[in-house]
């Protein structure tokens, strides 16, 4: 990223664009109010609402108790009710404690009472691993979430997406989820002075390339930016798709990416077994099979729960070499 | 013991106290109905009756005000109807007719009303109080006055989402009715195998919610108890905790052998019950005999043959709206 | 299935051999135990475990409240303990309330003790549709488990698994699901007289055939069997595999079909995006790649809340002629 | 404070007396070293101290028999050296290295060890407590007279979990102590923003489980009240509950801006700090003097200096071996 700021951009971290994303919501719409664990005197786990409490009040800036499946059912009480609540999970492991409320409820309503009630939650997690949190503190399940009909899946990995995410996600009747990944809140980008909400249907290409295909997200989005530097290096031309929204997926854009380039690396944090990349995997198979040249392959964590020690958490996450050497893998066909 | 049964209190209001009874008698005879329905396959999946505790939904509705939520489970019949989803609607449903108050995708166990604030129908058990919780929330945020209305059996107070419900509810002095049905079983689980303390409002106390017990027999105590907690949750006084102690008559599900209790204490609970002891009062009062009976009965077999008519002839949703609402239609 | 027995063979239904496997299991070793809600009085939800409770008394046949997340969590800490238990969660769906223990405490206790504390846990679990019990009963979600390293999933479709599979789970130190679909129970089987444990990692071949593969699992078995004989009238030479196991999934017999046949089929009740399905497409993609002639055909279950209504619920989930319309279009490529 | 320090009881045994004041002394400052190691890096991912809290544990801890279960949280330095488990194999752990009582794997969070049944080292909030309740199942049905130890914040109290554990410890009469260290804070949470009853006796009492206050700045207190406890988790009365009311001095790990609470409360409590209070009074009693403390100390920071010297020359686990664990490696 070039240190001079070109002219109608702003340069912040991706914390400060989810802070200004939420501040604006709030802002805007009396109806959103922002729920979790130490959101408010803490300032929130990740320090994005920090001094929300004293500007917007307890009332809406409003610390739970540790009671996932409490308050996040009551977000969806409180949607159904006439709010716009934001939810806050710390990490989408403790998540699991409300996976009843999401799945079984958040999910279900609106096809339950036929087309009657929907849903208007957004619930924020983070996500991810990386800062040696061991196995309790650094997965990423969002999988488990894009299996479920009925909610959608976002994962912004960009300054522009976390902060206009939010707003596209409040004006939606439906359940959203929205994965931070905790690596993601010290990064920089660049941010137009007139950023807004963000389209969310949409993959986008982070970077044009014509001889391998890096399809990804969230955190793993800027090892592969990394890695298609590294590549360019090597005179190889990769891609890089930022898929943005795990449900629904944008079909369109990954096989538009599959048909120019004909060789796909899928990057994915979660466990590689029934993970998101195989999804992807599954769905070039059926689409465009006759387009790829080699099969695609996966680049995802190991399938251990994530240790601590920091030589092992490397090894068993993604990391800028693994795609780099699968990329190569396919372009050179060295095997 | 119907002989000898007290007349009603002086100051009550005869045709009040009536139009409960013939509540009461409506919801049992379409409940009557379903089972039967049931049996001739025409309703599937699982049916959980309400017969025996009847005297609890009625008394309860009575306070329920238009812009309330009710959040049920999914022994609910009677309650949808209680709150005013025609008898029409609940029957298409349960048929899985487009004309169900869910479009035939709920079922017995999912009847939804956006209309009159009936938010389900979750057959989680327990997973319905953090969303009246939330309601709740809303409704205080708001300021609008609105309570929410959460029901739900005595097997759902071992669950984690009660403890949380209560905790949260209590904290932020939100405007929630905790109506618990103590049925005294969970399926074949007596309360006592079930709660290591089975006075229930004790429980409830613990989260310094105000709570009663109320004889759920007696539908004059379930709707003064009501009222007073409705009374209570709109002045601002936070949660309020109802136990109901009531009886279910019939098998927990159309599958349940009843391998858990005897024949013999049904038939003691059914001698108590609700509409029996109810009736025999209203006649004890004379204002009711067996001609005010028989009208009532008359009238309300009507309306169920109407509803079986309506099911009947309802539509079935064609199968390529299967995906519909699994997303809302109008996307921002 | 013939009307004759064959000598040597019993005929039972699944809730039989389920029963009698858990009455083996309670016979030959004290330290099991059955706990969850309504094994006892109540008989079992599914009638699986009637009478034991007067056979075994209620120290071994516990009715537990209703409480999804202590009794399985309890079941992890009386493993560790010494004990051999076996949960019952009544379906996968409420099993979401316990999706913490057994994600965040089962699959991870051994690893983040360096080896240490294994979790000799059996949780038995209904799962499936197809009795219109619609959006909170119905759901296939053993996938999301089978995405879980630390865990193993069972699904036994026959007598002989559901039967066998129980006891290998017992002997298996670590934790173990088993699924069992609810349509299975009153289905009846043969088995052998000196029936017994079953190995639980290896796929198993149910039908020989040519022309195409049908591979899948649990309640679907049956219903790729018969779209098998449908097909034979077709001309069409099907052979299904039965996964038996989700987690760890057999490669091995899933490539050997693959190469069999060259063309594949496979069929699950879970929902499409995300499900087991797509983790064996990713790898037939991945790991046999050349030796198909056409892409691998999904049939899943539509991307639904399940429906009360029966025209919608059998539209959502996979049926016979799905299957055979699947497998039919492989073959003769009319598209 | 110090100078008005009350002499201990004539009656207490004046070695185990001062065995208290080394064992806090040594967990306290262990872990001021893991606060020095972290901000050198040697040691990553969270760290939680519990410095303050020291009373606890020690007192609790007299009285585990060696067939019981510990299961702590993400804040268990203390509990897994007071438990046993070498001060080497505790800090090759925090360095993620081959010899920790985790192999490295766990980290801080997530200290084991099976032969001390010390059984985690759960991070999740409230993930312990079934795990406890079903290791003393286990205790009960094989009548071995193991104790479950369950420990865990007040923060945990809201959690489904502690409402289901309770209650099944309860309806079970297994022999579990609920040990509550009552910090009066989850993170930057205070309790009384996230329990509507604060009186957390009463909490667990509505379980019908025997609870106890204890001062948590009194080790001769937690010692007794653990005593009490244990005698009756023992005895067969089901489990027991205790609230040991304490302080943490430090952040709630180290990325904690404490912005939820004055400079000023904590300097008040660490005046009442367990090893202050203790200390001065040991000395009122003459069994401590300046000599002594200093051998103290000398011996402490010699093992201290060891255990770092073992972790630094700890082997990293190789990369190869990440797949190990998973699963158990002897397979039937
Ligand atoms: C979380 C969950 N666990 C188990 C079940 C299965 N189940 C349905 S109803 C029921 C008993 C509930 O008893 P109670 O709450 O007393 O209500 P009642 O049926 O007596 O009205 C059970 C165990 C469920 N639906 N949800
Ligand atoms: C289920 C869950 N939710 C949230 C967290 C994040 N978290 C870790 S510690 C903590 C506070 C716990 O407070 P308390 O139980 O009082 O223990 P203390 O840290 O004070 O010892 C929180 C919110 C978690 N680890 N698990
Ligand atoms: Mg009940
Ligand atoms: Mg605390």
């Amino acid at each position: 990223m070039s240190t001079t700021i070109p002219a109608g951009m702003r340069e912040m971290t991706y914390r400060e664009a989810a802070r200004e994303g939420l501040h604006e919501a709030l802002t805007r719409d009396e109806r959103v109010f922002l729920m979790g664990e130490d959101v408010g005197r803490y300032g929130g786990s990740y320090a994005v609402s920090l001094g929300f409490l004293e500007e917007f009040g307890p009332e809406r800036i409003r610390d739970t108790p540790l009671s996932e499946s409490a308050f996040v059912g009551a977000g969806i009480g409180a949607a159904i009710g006439g709010m716009r609540p934001i939810v806050e999970v710390m990490t989408v492991n403790f998540s699991l404690l409300a996976a009843d409320q999401i799945i079984n409820t958040a999910a279900t309503y609106l096809h339950m009472s036929g087309g009657q009630i929907n849903v208007p939650l957004v619930i924020r997690m983070a996500t991810g691993g990386g800062l040696q949190l061991a196995a309790q503190h650094s997965h990423s399940l969002e999988n488990l979430y894009a299996h479920v009909p009925g909610l959608k899946v976002l994962t912004p990995a960009t300054v522009e997406d976390v902060r206009g995410m939010l707003a596209t996600a409040l004006a939606d009747p439906d359940p959203v989820l929205i994965f931070e990944h905790i690596l993601l809140y010290n990064r920089k980008g660049l941010l137009a002075a007139d950023a807004g909400a963000v389209d969310i249907h949409r993959a986008r290409i982070r970077r044009a390339g014509t001889q391998v295909s890096l399809i990804t997200y969230g955190g793993s989005l800027w090892k592969c930016l990394e890695a298609a530097e590294l590549l360019e290096q090597q005179g190889i031309d990769a891609e890089v798709l930022d898929l943005r929204t795990l449900r629904p997926l944008d079909d369109e854009a990954i096989m538009a990416t599959v048909t120019r380039t004909r060789r796909v690396v899928i990057v994915d944090e979660g466990w590689r077994s029934g993970g998101i990349s195989a999804e992807i995997t599954a769905r070039i198979h059926e689409q465009a099979f006759y387009e790829l040249d080699v099969p695609v392959q996966r680049v995802c964590a190991a399938e251990v729960p994530i240790p601590y020690a920091k030589q092992l958490e490397d090894a068993a996450l993604p990391q800028v070499a693994d795609i780099v050497a699968a990329a190569g893998r396919l372009v050179k066909g060295n095997d | 013991m119907n002989e000898m049964a007290v007349p009603l209190p002086d100051d009550i209001d005869g045709a009040h106290a009536l139009e409960l009874f013939r509540q009461m008698l409506r919801i049992r005879r379409f409940e009557e109905k379903c089972a039967q329905m049931y049996s001739s396959g025409k309703i599937r999946g699982f049916l959980h009756l309400y017969i025996g505790e009847e005297a609890v939904g009625t008394g309860v509705m009575q306070s329920v005000a238009p812009r309330d939520a009710v959040v049920a489970t999914y022994r609910e019949h009677g309650h949808a109807l209680l709150r005013g989803i025609s008898m029409n609607a609940v029957m298409a449903e349960m048929y899985g007719k487009q004309e169900g108050c869910s479009r035939g995708r709920g079922g017995s166990m999912h009847l939804f009303d956006k209309a009159t604030g009936f938010i389900g129908g979750n057959a989680i058990v327990g997973g319905g109080m953090p969303v009246a919780v939330g309601y709740a929330l809303a409704a205080k945020m708001q300021q609008n006055g609105a309570v929410a209305w959460c029901i739900f059996g005595e097997g759902a107070m071992a669950e984690g989402e009660f403890h949380e419900s209560m905790n949260l509810a209590a904290l932020w002095q939100l405007p929630v009715v905790f109506c618990c049905e103590n049925n005294y079983y969970a399926m074949g689980t007596a309360l006592d195998r079930s709660e290591s303390q089975i006075q229930l409002v004790e429980k409830a106390r613990s989260y310094r919610v105000v709570a009663e017990e109320v004889d759920g027999m007696d539908v004059l105590a379930t709707e003064a108890a009501a009222r007073r907690a409705a009374d209570s949750a709109r002045a601002g006084n936070g949660p309020y905790f109802l136990e109901f102690q009531t009886y279910r008559f019939r098998a927990h599900s159309m599958f349940d052998a009843e391998r858990y209790r005897s024949k013999n204490e049904v038939h003691e609970h059914e001698l108590q019950g609700p509409l029996r002891t109810f009736g025999a009062r209203l006649e004890a009062s004379s204002l009711l005999d067996e001609q005010r009976r028989a009208e009532l009965e008359a009238d309300i077999a009507r309306e169920i043959e109407n509803a079986v008519a309506f099911a009947e002839s309802g539509t079935p949703e064609p199968v390529s709206e299967l995906g519909r609402f699994v997303y809302s239609e109008v996307q921002p």
